[in-house]
């Protein structure tokens, strides 16, 4: 319905100048302490405004200032700049300690992607306590993904938005080298040998034999 | 807020149950077999992929051998290692036996220190990741921002743990029913001992004891077990009281049983 | 945060060249949960430094763009552009958590759907209100499904698009089982022995369950 009335309303009031645009995704990111994505930043301007353009124009202009515009995923955000962070100490919130078991899940997650907690435990070789996994999702930095498509058809997990923005990065594929990993093989999820006699039981391997380190 | 009251009884044991956990973590900052092989194959400073699996076998045993003398729960998480590595051991001493089809000991020892190879690129990417710059660290966001307008709207929110554990409380609480025997399928001696009672009257004729049980008794074996059962101790019970006579050909044989006329 | 050392060295010799302390009023301001007076600027800064005169750069920095530097008392702080106020119509939202019954009904549709409401009464043990269904279905997190071919021809309750976008889910499929609920420490009770084998083979068949989502 409103988009019948969308051509009479463009042709009526025209989209606004580019740089009237930049002030107003602008406004936007600076009001807003968590990322914002192009398509809400549509829904909030004038119709007929582009900001993934005036998101050029602005990024640009934020080079090398205290504050910058950084991307999270499909979203952007106003950070302040990480050779500042010794001024802010003042506002730095006190984070829960994660444990070494924490971290490393955390790090498998992130570069096995999805990956079943099977998965994770073959990897680390012991069982993953239970409150790990608990308290990773409590904090947003992982979240479930699609079922395995194998007997059992196993949760996965992948990370979220909130741990792209929490360690400044613009997507999983910039994960610290990951493509060195990728290319040394360690990256691959490769099964016990012997285990593949029988291909039906194969996916099932690394859950079956890392059971045998549950409590 | 009210929610508040029943999460948090949660909550409380998750801590108490991460308590619990590291308490076998924490012992000399080891935390589980191939963490004690990583710092084993560190000490020997050598390429993992080159390192000798037998002395690193020799060393894991001899460490849980240490462990379990000090405490006790700490075997169990290692003690499966122990035996993988335990057998990789005896195959790599013996010679290889040609019926048995399994991995050789070669590729056991090839997917260790592939393992251990993985494992410790993981450690070091997880590093990597944490010696990251990180918000509310070292980079902010607004510290105040602006949501401007007076336009209330009230959401409701619930997270993706809030909805598991409201289902997971409400699929356990069947399971906190008192303890009671299910007597679906229980015939008592009693119960037999009453029929039987009506029906001895008619027993003039020796008639076979599984002809007296009960309608419906005889097709389900948990049935068919506790109703023959509860009758063959029932009709025990008459005999001893004088009221029927028993007999049986040989062992196994059909029970049978008539009125004792006085 | 190796920088500490930074401000002390850099005191030994001069303060920081106006551009750099411009950067560095810009950051506090930036993060600060409310407005920063010229003293607390200069107590975060470097030996030397002159936060006023920063501000005054700064301020003339941001004239006419989206966000404006302005004095509340004593104090300063970024804030939207006057005329971009009607860009800040992102209502004010109010967060509530949901009851206890709207959260276990809407359990139950996610995990049994299509489901009717005698069957969730049934599942729950307790009656559900006319009002929490009705609270689910403005929220759209639960639709109308098929009417159950059943005498009364029922109707039937199922999850939205909404639910599984709010909870980060790709598919109902993908909610975890009995069995992974417990596996995750989400599942504290022990059920007591003796009941404990029947409901264990329920949770082996996930399929079981899942056979539940198929249309």
């Amino acid at each position: 319905m409103s988009d019948t009335s969308e051509p009479i309303e463009r042709s009526l009031f025209e989209a606004p100048p580019m740089a009237e645009q930049e002030r107003m995704v602008e406004a936007i990111l600076f009001a807003s302490a968590e990322p914002v994505t192009v398509a809400e930043l549509a829904a909030r301007m004038p119709h007929g405004c582009d900001p993934a353009e005036a998101l050029v124009y602005l990024r640009k202009r934020y080079e090398g200032r205290g504050v910058t515009l950084v991307r999270v995923g499909d979203a952007h955000a106003f950070r302040t700049a990480p050779d500042l962070g010794h001024l802010m100490r003042k506002e730095t919130v006190e984070q829960r300690k994660l444990s070494r078991a924490a971290i490393e899940t955390l790090a498998i997650v992130a570069y096995h992607q999805p990956v079943t907690r099977a998965e994770i435990e073959e990897i680390r070789g012991v069982a993953v306590s239970r409150g790990t996994i608990d308290q990773l999702l409590e904090l947003e930095w992982i979240r479930l993904g699609r079922r395995r498509m194998t007997p059992g058809r196993p949760v996965t997990f992948v990370v979220t938005e909130q741990f792209l923005d929490h360690f400044g990065l613009e997507s999983a594929r910039d994960l610290p080298g990951l493509k060195e990993l990728r290319a040394a093989g360690l990256l691959d999820n490769r099964p016990l040998p012997g285990s593949q006699q029988s291909p039906d039981e194969d996916e099932e391997s690394p859950a079956g034999q890392s059971e045998l380190f549950e409590d | 807020m009210a929610d508040e009251d029943w999460s948090g009884e949660e909550r409380l044991s998750t801590a108490e149950r991460l308590s619990a956990e590291s308490l076998i973590v924490d012992v000399d900052g080891f935390e589980g077999p191939l963490d004690l092989l990583l710092m084993l194959s560190r000490t020997q400073k050598v390429d993992l992929r080159r390192i000798s699996i037998l002395q690193l076998a020799d060393q894991y045993l001899g460490f849980v051998e240490r462990a379990r003398t000090l405490r006790i729960e700490l075997a169990a998480d290692y003690l499966v290692m122990a035996a993988w590595l335990a057998f990789l051991k005896s195959r790599l001493l013996l010679p290889p036996d040609p019926s048995d089809d399994g991995p050789s000991a070669e590729e056991l020892a090839a997917h260790l220190a592939f393992q251990l190879e993985r494992l410790q690129a993981m450690r070091e990417a997880a590093a990597r990741l944490m010696a990251r710059d990180q918000l509310g660290r070292d980079f902010f966001a607004r510290g105040l921002p602006e949501d401007v307008t007076r336009h209330r709207v009230v959401t409701y929110s619930a997270t993706l743990i809030d909805l598991m554990r409201a289902y997971a409380r409400i699929r356990t609480k069947d399971e906190f029913r008192p303890f009671v025997m299910d007597r679906d399928h229980v015939f008592t001696m009693e119960q037999a001992l009453d029929r039987l009672r009506g029906m001895i009257g008619f027993a003039g004729v020796w008639a076979d004891l599984t002809s007296f049980l009960p309608d419906g008794w005889d097709i389900n074996p948990m049935r068919r077990r506790s109703s023959t059962a509860a009758h063959f101790a029932a009709v025990l019970e008459l005999a001893k009281r004088g009221q029927i006579e028993l007999r049986q050909g040989e062992t196994f044989a059909p029970i049978q049983l008539r009125r004792k006329d006085p």
